[in-house]
Parts: C-alpha cells; structure tokens; sequence
C-alpha cells in the first residue's frame, strides 16, 4: 500500500505546478486552468489525508472527503463566474479585441 | 442519524439570514421596481433589520451570553457580531453611494444591491465561522459578487480589466486557501477551530511542519483578500479599475471580512500550535509581510498621482497597521483591530464618497487638479474629505489616530517594537500623500481647464454625513465602541477553547 | 467639573461660531465666549479635578488635574487668550467667524493639553491643537503661507509621531496600570535605562520640535511671518510652545533615566538655541521675525532651566514659559496694532511713534522690558531661575545662556528705539479704548508675574520637586550607560544635594527686594 | 507502488501539459487527463463516490464548459515575450514550493495509517456515508452551498443579461428614434449628434 504521504507529495508537486501557470501563463483562460490544477491538488490532499485520518481510528475521516465534495461546488461556482466575466467581456467587443483584453498581466 | 439536539440554532444566524432574505427580496422587485431609490431603501432595511440582531448578539456576549451554533461551527462572540456590524456599516455606506452615483455615471443596473447584499452576507459567514469550510463558503460568496460588481462598467476597458484580474487573483487565492485547508486537515484531523485547537495542543502533536505549512497557505489566500504585500500586486489596479461605488465596498467590507476571519484563525488555531522546531516561524512570514506591506503601500501612494490610485495604495497600507493587530490577536489584537476596522470602514468609505462627488459623470478624472480650491466652491465637501484625510493620516481627535494607537500599543505588547517604529515612520509618509490633497483643496487655485462644479448628490452626502460623524464620535469618545470589543474578549477565547 | 467646563467652552463656542455669519453676531458670540471661559479659568486654582474611563480596556482616562502645574499655565494661557480673541474678531476681515472658530479650538486645545494628566489624553489634545494653528496659518496667512504650512505640519508631525511610538510603548513596556500619571510613574521604574533612553529620545523629539531647540526650529520663523498680520494666529502659536510643559510634566519624571542620558545633550543645544537666536533676533529687520527669534531665543532658556535637571532651574523655566506667554503674545498683539497703523512689518519703516502715540508707545516699553527680563515684571524671576539651575548644571551652559540674556537686551532696546524714538514721518492715532481694553489684561498679567512670583512658583517648585527625586533616585540606582557621559549632571545632583529645597526661591526673593 | 509511480507521472505531465502548452485546446485537453489519474488515486483512496464526480462532473461538466468557452473566444495563446525575469522568479517559487510540500509531507512523522481500518471507517467512501456528514456535521455549510450557487448564478446572469454598452444605453428608446430620424433629415449636422447623444 502507497502510504498517504505519498499521494500529499505528489498534490504539492501538482499544486506547485498550478501555481507556476497562475504566475507564468498570459492568457485569462490559461491562468484559470491552471487554478482549477491547484483546486484539484487541494483535493487530492484532502482525500489523501481522510484516509489517513480514518486509517488512525478517528472519527472524521470522511469529513476529509465530504470537504472535496464542497470544495467541488466552490469551483463550479468559480468557474460560473469567470466564464461569465470572460463571456461579458466578448460580448462587449469584436471577436479579434479577445485576446488583447483576455491577457492579463500580473 | 439524527441531528444531536441544539445543534442547529437559527438566532445566531440571524444577521446572515435577513441580509440574504433581503438579497433575495431585492432581486425579485428589481424585476417588477425599477426605481432606484425604492430598491436602495429596501436594501437599507435589510441591513438596519441585520443590524438590529447583530447588535443583539452583541449585547448578548457582552453579559456573558456567547451564542454558538452548528456544533461551534458558526460563532455568534462579541468578535462575530461586532464585525458583523462593521460589515453592515460598510455595506450601508456602499448602498447609500451607488444610489446616488450609479445613475449619473448610467451604470444604473438594479442588480447593484441584491450583489452588494449577498457579499455583506459571505463577509458575516466568514467573520463568524467557526470551521475553515464555513469560512471558505463565506469567502466566495463575499467574493463572487464583487468580482462582478468590479468589472461592471461594460464599455470602459479598465473596469473589465479590473474585473478580470480582480477574479483571476481572487481565484488563485482562494485555490491557496483552499490547499491550506486541506495541509491543516491534514495535520489536525478537522475543520473546526475548536477540534483543531484542541488537536493542536495535545501533548505528542508532531506534525508541526504541515500545520505551519497550512498556516502559511490560510495566511497567503486571506493575504491576498486584504492586500498583504506581496499579494498586494492586484489591488491599486482593481481598486482603480472598479467602479468608485464598489471600490467603496470593496475597500471595506472585503478587508473586514477578510481580516476578521485572518484574526479568529491567528487567535485560536495557530495560537495553540506548541513552538517546537519551527516554532516562531509563522508570526515571524507576517512580521515580514507587515512591515513590507507598509513600507510598499506608503511609498507606493506616495508615487501615485491619481488621487483613486493613491487612496487605492493607502488601502493596501492600512492592511500593513492591521496586520499588526494580527500579531496581537492572542492578546489585545483583536479588540485593537475591530476598532481599527470600525474606524477605517468609517474614514475609507467617507473618502470614496467624497471621491465620487469630485469624479466626473463616467467615473475618470480623479488628478489632484480637480480638487483644486474645492475649499472655496464646495465647502462642506472639502472639509469632509479633510476629516476623512486627516483621520485615515492618524492625527487625532479623529477615529484613525485611536485605531492606530490600538495596534501600535499591541504590537509593543508582543514584543515587536521594530515593525511599530516602522509603522510610525511610515505614518510620516502618509501624512505627505494626505496632505497634498488637502493643500490642494484648500491652497490651491482652480485651474480652469477642469470642470470645478462637482456633483450633488443627497445619498452620498448622507453617507459622507455618517462616516464625518462617526469619525469625530469614535475619534472622542472611542470607548463607545472599544468597551464593547474588549469585554467580549475572555468570552471570545472561552468559545474557542471550550 | 470646571476642569472639563473650560476646555468644552471654548471648543462649543468654536462650533457655534462655524454657523454664524452676521458680523455683530461673530463678534458677539466671540466676546461672550471669552469672557465666560476666562472667568472658567480664574475659577481653576483649587477646583476639583476629573477623573473618569475614556477608553476603558485600553487604560485610558479622561484626567484633568488643575492643581498641577499645568492649572497655572491654563490660567495664564487663557488671560491672554481672552484679548487675543477680541482683537482677532476686530481685525480678521475675511471670514472672521472661521478664523474665530479655529482660534477657539486652538483654546480649548491647548486648556487639555495643560490639565491632562492621562498621557493619551495629553497626546491627543497636543495633536489637535495643530489642526487649528494649521488652519490659521492655511487660511490666512500670507503670500508664502503654502510653504510655510507644509514645514510646519512635517516638523510637527514627524515629532508628534516619534512621541506616538513612545506614548504606545510606555504601558506595555513598563506593565503600567493605565496611562494614567501616578500609573505610569509608579511603573516607570520597571524600565531599563537603554528602554528609557528610546523612549525619551521619542518624547524629545517632539518636544523639541515645539519648544524649540535649534536643528528643529526652522518651521517657526516662517510660520509667524506667514500668520494673520493680526498677530492674534501667532499669539496662539506662543501659547502653543509647549513642549517644555511636555518635557516636565512627563517626559522627566516618568522617565528620568532617560532623561539623565540626554539632558547634557538637550542641554548645550538649549544653551546654544538661546544665544543663537537672540544673536539673530539683534540682526532682523522684519518685526515678527525678530519677535519670533526672540521667542525661541525664551524658549532655549526654558531648555536650559529643564534640562539642568535642577529644582530652581525646572520652576524657573516654568515660570518663563508663563511668563513669555504673557509677553510674546503680548508683543505679538502690539505687532499686529504697529501694522494696523502702518501696514508693514518692517522695523525700519517706523520711527518716532512716541510722540504722536505715547499710550502705545508705553505699553511697548513695558511688554519689551518684561520680554527681556527687566526685574520687576514677568520674565525676570523666570530667567533668574533657569541660568541659576544652568549654572549648577554646566557653566559653559550657563555662560551661554547668559549671552542671550543680554543679547536680549541688546535687540530689545534697539527694537524700542527704532520704533518710537527718531524722526516720526507721519503721525500715528494713539491707543483706541479697545485697543486699550485689548492690551489691559496683557499689561495686568505682565505686572502680576512681575511683582508677586511666589505662589506660582511655589506650585511649579511642588511638582518639579518631583522630577528632581526621580532624578536623583534614577542616578543613585543605575550607572550611566557607557555611550553616554553624564559629568554635568551629577555635578548639578552634587549641587543640588548641597541646596535646601526653598533656598534658590529664598535667594531670589532676596534679589526682589 | 508501480501503478501509482506510473499515475502519478502521468498525472504530472498532464500538469506540465496545462502549464506549457501553447494551445488553450491541448492545455485543457491536458488537464482532463490529470483529472482522470486524479479520479483513479481517489479510488485507491476509498473514495469512490468522489471519483464518480470527479469525471462526471468536473471532468466532464466543468471541463466541457471550460471547453465551449475556449472555443466560442476563439481563444489563442500569444507567447509571451516581456519579462523573462518574472517567468524564472515563478519557476523558482514553483520548484521552491513543490519541494517544501513534498518535504512538509514526507517529513510528517506520524505512523502510517493501518489500511484495514481506513477501509472500514470509510467504507469505499459511498454516497451514503458522505450524506450523513454533509446533512449534519456540515449541513450549515452544505446551506452555505446553496446561497454561493445562488450568487454564482445571480452573478452571471448579471453579468450577461446587461444593457447594452452606454452609448446606447443612456438613450431612451423614443429620444434615439427621434435621434436618428433627424439625423437622416440633415446628414452630418453636429447640433443634432449632439443632441442625440443627450
């Protein structure tokens, strides 16, 4: 069996990676993947560490997965948003003005 | 499986329950109302009626009658209701400047208050949560609405942008906080303050490295809703960028919120972490955060030659002096920091306002030129945005010099005398880029290529009429509002702990 | 209760004055209201003071104590207050209820800034009181009155602020009870001296910043040549020099270690303000700026008394600061009639007025020789003291002082005389019965600290007794730090263990007789 | 441990994948596939319910969504060419953080949880067993859920069902008409753009 420290390694490596797109990539949409990476590393840590928590005996090991199960609806409400922003934005300008707008520098 | 009896308590969720009520409410009569005024005063009432509960609870901690429910999983202490009231403080303010301005700058869309409504319902969640997910809950539902609010102006490009970093940002925060979660899942086995207190401060806790880990990621994700340097970068943009109303909000609301959340967290969880190995490791990432959030957002104002761009900075320093309250959560912080956030809700939404009396009809134009002998054609105004101006400088009898001293006191207790020197001598810069707005509005001529008449509005001069007051009030007589603060303190703690 | 009457007072009848606009009412309202506060004030010595939670939690109090030293320089403040404001509502033209309103507050500032004994408060009443001299200065000064603003708000504020950090620290460093003064005397002891140097070096900033001491001192000439030319701005701005009071009221006796480590410092720059300025007041032509060089010129003695942390010497630079209230503004005042006269502030420009105006030109004679400590009127006993504790302190100290003594002298006749006496270019009208009634409580004042020095002093000699015992007891217990030599001191603590309590006042009486 | 090293690498080229790829389309693409390792992990995890969602609602609702929304933009990624110090900077912070988590996690020095009894407790992580916290440790929370979705959607439809931009907005329907209909009278004439415009 893969201890959980394993599985919480490799969601920092994937949450790391999140946050270098967040950081390094231009483009509105890109930025916002990259964010649902970090998300989802998050969650893998979370379910990682319920079953830790569980394999020790206590009590709120599933509390760790029914966390995921929220953390999944903050997201799709994020993204309900920010696609909303982006399609406003769309909306309000030519096609071809997308992109220049679409590139946020932070 | 049955819910345990007295679990649910629907009192302490009063205030949350009537804003969103109202939220709701306002959003069916925008379909069939769309006056305006009538719509505002609805919302007025919502927050008067959350108000009215809120200062219930309040008064209720006060005599020792802490309310808790959901398995003290939603906190209704002295802390909770008395941000609580900041946030409708602040909320009001909000609603009272839109009405006034959103018509002349024809961003009259009536969706402006049930949003403004549902945010001042997350900021109430979250400064009253009592588990990370409750906060985190809170944390979107106060932000999503502003993250719209921000990018409303559909034909100016800088709001849009406003918008879209203002989301971008606040959803990399958010994925920051929401792995801090999971690290301090991880390490303390739960959600709620109270479980991983007393996880936290068991004997044989080891896994110190993850705790602090999720310290530092809850701390990073609420840093960038308050502006903490080095998560500081969006927020002269989107202050800016935003609409002047919704700056108003956000400026308030989102950094109360954002900051009563930050001060619970400091003054239970992280507090029963034992020092250990890496022991001092968390408060000493804020100390460095602090101190380079007033040194960043000082100079930075000072730099600015757009008086909204310079405000905006000023907002990012006036994190950096609640951030040492902060470091004083465990002892007096937090009484310290809901007064600072009182009076900063007070002196930043009355500037703003005042702002907007001073921009023109498409919200530009905010050079220092334009304030330009405001002393002399708008009187009352000018002097107004002086008080805010002065208060916001720290120079008393104004609310903002107490706040200061609050948290300057504070910092002294706890040991970090360094970042309040530092704090003072960037109180000296601030006053320069105060000041040069108040010169201007009472030394200088106004020079005739701008337009000089500004604006009337009633709503927004009732709401500069408020914040004038309860500046000088709070500035006189602070213990009206401190008293309430610091007697609620043991409660606060035995909530926590119990 | 009358403690807290005469600080409401003035500050209601500023706000009532905000409203009104009629000319008769303004200057009913101000008359009305200076009298009624100045009658407050005389009311004061032996009133019972107050004492109630302003900020409870946080241990500050809203404490006014009248029969502290500060009861006296209150009284004193507000009998020259009381013409001050009449004449302002004579000779402001433009907005006189404003300028009225803000000289008001400025009153009811500087009251609290004298009865505070609770150090927020005291903080929070000296920040306050600039907000009005600002607003004088901004709103009706002169050309250059935009430079001259912004120097003096960042001279002020830098201090004022440098005193924040101080004012924060000292109850939670030291584990006092509250902010209130018996607190934080009885705790001061817990503070270490290297603590108690910072936290003086904060308290000093500021009041040098207002007392003023030489490097910091620069915002003042420009801030009474740019005042009203009624002089009544640049009256409230003599009132307002008030970090001696600061510096003994609470930064020697509370920190005493500290101030054991600075006053050598404080001291020769103390000695060196004086003789600087009066060396500068004998060269300038332009009257206010020569009255406000021979203010500080007042001001580096008050520093020498204070800071030869000596009993004569820190009663005696007391009595001055009263004293030079009276004075100063009462030069100022006379400076503001010359320029109804005239309209200039050029020396030079007058000549001969004793002929044509000889009311006035007495007057001047009185006020002029009480300024540069004439025996018999208000300076003398005070500048007697303070070089006597400069003395016992340094001699090089007290050499110095002495200079501007009788540079003092020196501009001070040479001022009389380029005003009234000489060829007279064209006459002038005499005292008008206002005037006369604006200069009565001026002149009263000056002869009052003139002839009857000892009941004042007596009080200003109880609370410095103070100072002096936590001074000695400071010495006695700590070694100095290595950084720091302190020879003159403990030469001043040898003399003074030598000198019977009443002996400098005994010796002094002597010399009045 | 071999198939989880291998779905682990898999799962991180599919992140490398959404960091660096130059099309929206394939970085997207990439990341479904990290999605469904995920979704693979949260079995061996016993959470089987979570997996289910996993694909069905993030990988497939959200992702498709995501992936309309590249596609009606039209979305292209221009490379980047300014401030190449600030793309290193995030890839020092990037190895720098990766390598504290992974220190932070191995580094934990509790005991390995026994499988048998984290498999009892969670007992495949069903729907069931979820339900039951949800309704009641986290039933405020599961409340709060319903408010955001309801602000999410508030939100966005305000967003989207706007006026549009002012320049038409500020006009009334009548004042435009009559507007244009001048304007049509006198072609050109300034007074009456301007007085259209009001």
């Amino acid at each position: 069996m893969v201890p959980t420290e394993a599985y919480v390694a490799l969601s920092g490596v994937l949450f790391s990676i999140g946050a270098v797109g967040v950081l390094t990539r231009r483009s509105a949409i890109m930025i916002f993947l990259s964010v649902e990476l970090m998300l989802n590393a998050a969650n893998l840590a979370l379910v990682a560490y319920a079953y830790h928590w569980a394999g020790t005996g206590a009590l709120t090991g599933i509390s760790g997965q029914t966390a995921v199960f929220i953390i999944l609806s903050v997201a799709a409400a994020e993204v309900a948003i920010g696609l909303g922003i982006l399609v406003a934005i769309f909306r309000n300008r030519a096609s071809t003005d997308v992109n220049a707008l679409a590139e946020v520098r932070l | 499986m049955t819910v345990p009896e007295g679990f649910i308590v629907w009192s302490v969720l009063a205030p949350a329950l009537i804003l969103f009520g109202f939220a709701l409410l306002t959003l069916l009569l925008a379909v069939f109302q769309q006056d305006r005024g009538f719509l505002a005063g609805v919302a007025l009432t919502g927050i008067a009626g959350a108000a009215v509960f809120a200062f219930h609870l309040l008064m209720e901690a006060q005599h020792g009658v802490a309310e808790s429910g959901f398995g003290l999983r939603y906190l209704a202490d002295a802390h909770a209701s008395a941000l609580t009231l900041v946030i409708l403080l602040g909320t009001a303010l909000a609603v009272l400047v839109g009405q006034g301005t959103l018509e002349r700058m024809r961003l009259d869309h009536p969706e402006y208050f049930p949003l403004l409504l549902l945010s001042a319902t997350g900021g109430v969640v979250m400064v009253s949560a009592g588990d990370l997910i409750t906060l985190l809950l809170g944390l979107e539902i106060l932000s999503l609405p502003v993250y719209v609010l921000a990018a409303w102006r559909s034909d100016l490009r800088q709001s849009q942008e406003a918008g879209l970093k203002y989301f971008l940002l606040g959803a990399f925060a958010s994925a920051l906080f929401i792995y801090g979660i999971a690290l301090t899942y991880g390490a303390g086995g739960h959600f709620d303050y109270a479980n991983l207190m007393a996880a936290f401060s068991a004997s044989g806790f080891e896994a110190n490295l993850v705790a602090l880990l999720g310290g530092a990621f809850l701390l990073a994700g609420l840093g960038f809703k308050v502006a903490l340097a080095p998560f500081h970068q969006w927020a002269p943009d989107v202050y800016t960028g935003a609409p002047t109303p919704v700056t108003t909000f956000m400026s308030v609301v989102v950094k109360t919120a954002a900051f009563g959340a930050l001060l619970r967290i400091a003054a239970t969880v992280f507090a029963s972490l034992e020092p250990g190995v890496f022991g001092g490791l968390l408060p000493g990432v804020l100390v460095v955060l602090v101190g380079a959030t007033l040194i960043v957002g000082n100079l930075g104002a000072l730099l600015q030659p757009g008086v909204k761009r310079m405000l905006s900075y000023s907002a990012v320093a006036h994190a950096g002096y609640l951030g040492l309250a902060v470091l004083a959560a465990g002892d007096r912080g937090m009484a310290a920091a809901g007064f600072y956030l009182a009076a900063y809700t007070l002196m930043n939404a009355g500037v703003f306002a005042a702002l907007t009396q001073v921009m023109d009809d498409d919200d530009r134009g905010d050079g220092i030129d334009r304030f330009a002998g405001l002393a002399r054609s708008r009187p009352w105004l000018a002097a107004a945005m002086a008080v805010c101006l002065l208060s916001l400088a720290g120079i008393p009898p104004f609310a903002g010099f107490i706040g200061k001293v609050l948290v300057i006191q504070g910092a002294f207790g706890t040991g970090h005398g360094f970042l309040a020197a530092l704090a003072i001598l960037m109180s000296i810069v601030a006053v320069v880029y105060y000041a040069r707005v108040v010169v201007a509005m009472y030394f200088r001529e106004p020079s005739g290529a701008v337009r000089t008449q500004p604006s009337r509005s009633r709503p927004v001069g009732a709401a500069i009429a408020i914040a004038v007051i309860g500046t000088i009030v709070l500035g006189i007589a602070p213990g009206l509002w401190y008293t309430l603060l610091d007697r609620g303190q043991n409660l606060l703690v035995f909530v926590a702990a119990r | 209760m009358i403690s807290l009457l005469l600080i409401l007072l003035p500050l209601v009848t500023a706000v009532v004055l905000l409203f009104v606009r009629t000319p008769v009412a303004v200057r009913g309202i101000a008359l009305v209201g200076a009298l009624i506060t100045f009658v407050t004030a005389t009311l004061l010595p032996g009133s019972a003071g107050l004492l109630t939670p302003w900020i409870p939690g946080f241990g500050a109090y809203l404490a006014l104590d009248p029969n502290y030293a500060g009861g006296i320089l209150a009284l004193v403040a507000s009998l020259v207050m009381l013409p001050t404001a009449l004449w302002a509502s004579l000779r402001v033209e433009v907005n006189p209820n404003r300028f009225l309103s803000a000289l008001f507050a400025m009153w009811g500032g500087l009251m609290g800034l004298f009865l505070a004994r609770d150090l927020v408060l005291f903080y929070v009443f000296w920040e306050f009181t600039l907000l009005p001299s600002l607003a004088m200065l901004a709103g009706w000064g002169g050309t250059q009155r935009r430079q001259a603003t912004l120097k003096y708000l960042l001279y002020a504020v830098a201090g004022s602020f440098a005193m924040l950090l101080s004012v924060a620290a000292i109850r939670p460093l030291s584990g006092a009870e509250s902010y209130l003064f018996v607190d934080l005397l009885a705790a001061s002891e817990t503070l270490d001296v290297l603590t108690q140097t910072w936290l003086f070096a904060g308290f000093a900033l500021a009041f040098a910043v207002k007392l003023p001491l030489f490097p910091v001192h620069h915002w003042l000439v420009d801030f009474h040549e740019q005042n009203h030319p009624s002089g009544a701005a640049d009256v409230a701005g003599a009132l307002y020099k008030v970090g001696g009071f600061g510096m003994f009221a609470w930064a020697l006796p509370l920190l005493p270690e500290g101030a054991v480590q600075a006053a050598p410092w404080l001291l020769a720059l103390g000695a060196f303000t004086a003789a600087y300025a009066a060396v500068i007041a004998a060269r300038q032509h332009h009257l206010k700026r020569l009255l406000a060089y021979a203010s500080l010129s007042h001001m580096g003695l008050v520093a020498v008394g204070l800071f030869g942390l000596h009993l004569a010497g820190l009663s005696g630079a007391m009595y001055l600061l009263a004293a030079q209230m009276v004075t100063t503004g009462g030069m100022f005042l006379i400076s503001g009639m010359l320029h109804a006269r005239r309209g200039s502030f050029d020396a030079d420009s007058y000549g001969g007025l004793a002929s044509s105006a000889p009311a006035l030109a007495a007057t001047t004679l009185l006020v002029l020789f009480a300024s540069i400590g004439v025996p018999g009127l208000a300076n003398f006993p005070g500048e007697f003291l303070a070089l006597l504790g400069a003395f016992q302190a340094s001699s090089a100290a007290g050499v110095l002082a002495l200079v501007a003594v009788i540079a003092a002298g020196v501009y001070g006749v040479n001022l009389y005389q380029r005003l009234y006496q000489g060829p007279e270019p064209t006459p002038v009208v005499d005292l008008r019965p206002l005037e006369v009634v604006v200069l009565a409580p001026i002149v009263a004042g000056t002869l009052w600290l003139g002839l009857a020095p000892a009941p004042p002093l007596r009080a200003f000699q109880a609370d410095a007794s103070v100072t002096v015992r936590q001074v000695q007891q400071a010495a006695a217990r700590a070694e100095p730090l290595a950084a720091f030599e302190a020879p003159a001191v403990t030469e001043a603590l040898a003399a003074f263990e030598g000198a019977a309590v009443n002996e400098p006042l005994a010796a002094f009486e002597e010399v009045e007789r | 441990m071999v198939t989880f090293a291998l779905l682990a690498a898999v799962s991180v080229v599919g992140a490398l994948g959404v960091v660096l790829l130059r099309q929206p389309i394939h970085a997207a693409l990439a990341l479904v596939g990290t999605l469904l390792t995920l979704a693979v992990f949260f079995v061996t995890l016993q959470a089987h319910f979570l997996a289910a969602i996993q694909v069905i609602v993030y990988a497939g609702a959200i992702m498709v969504l995501f992936l309309f929304v590249i596609m009606l933009l039209n979305v292209e990624e221009q490379h980047a060419g300014a401030r190449p110090w600030l793309r290193w900077l995030a890839y020092g912070v990037g190895v720098l953080a990766a390598a504290g988590l992974i220190v932070g996690a191995l580094a934990d020095p509790r005991q390995i949880p026994d499988p048998a009894l984290a498999r009892a407790a969670l007992r495949g992580g069903n729907a069931g067993l979820i339900a039951e916290v949800l309704f009641v440790d986290f039933m405020l929370a599961f409340q709060l859920v319903g408010v955001l979705l309801l602000t999410a959607m508030v939100g966005a439809v305000a967003l989207v069902q706007r006026p549009q931009p002012p320049s038409a907005g500020a006009i009334s329907a009548e004042a435009r008409e009559a507007g244009l209909k001048e304007r049509r009278g006198r072609p050109g004439s300034p007074e009456v753009v301007e007085a259209g415009g009001r």
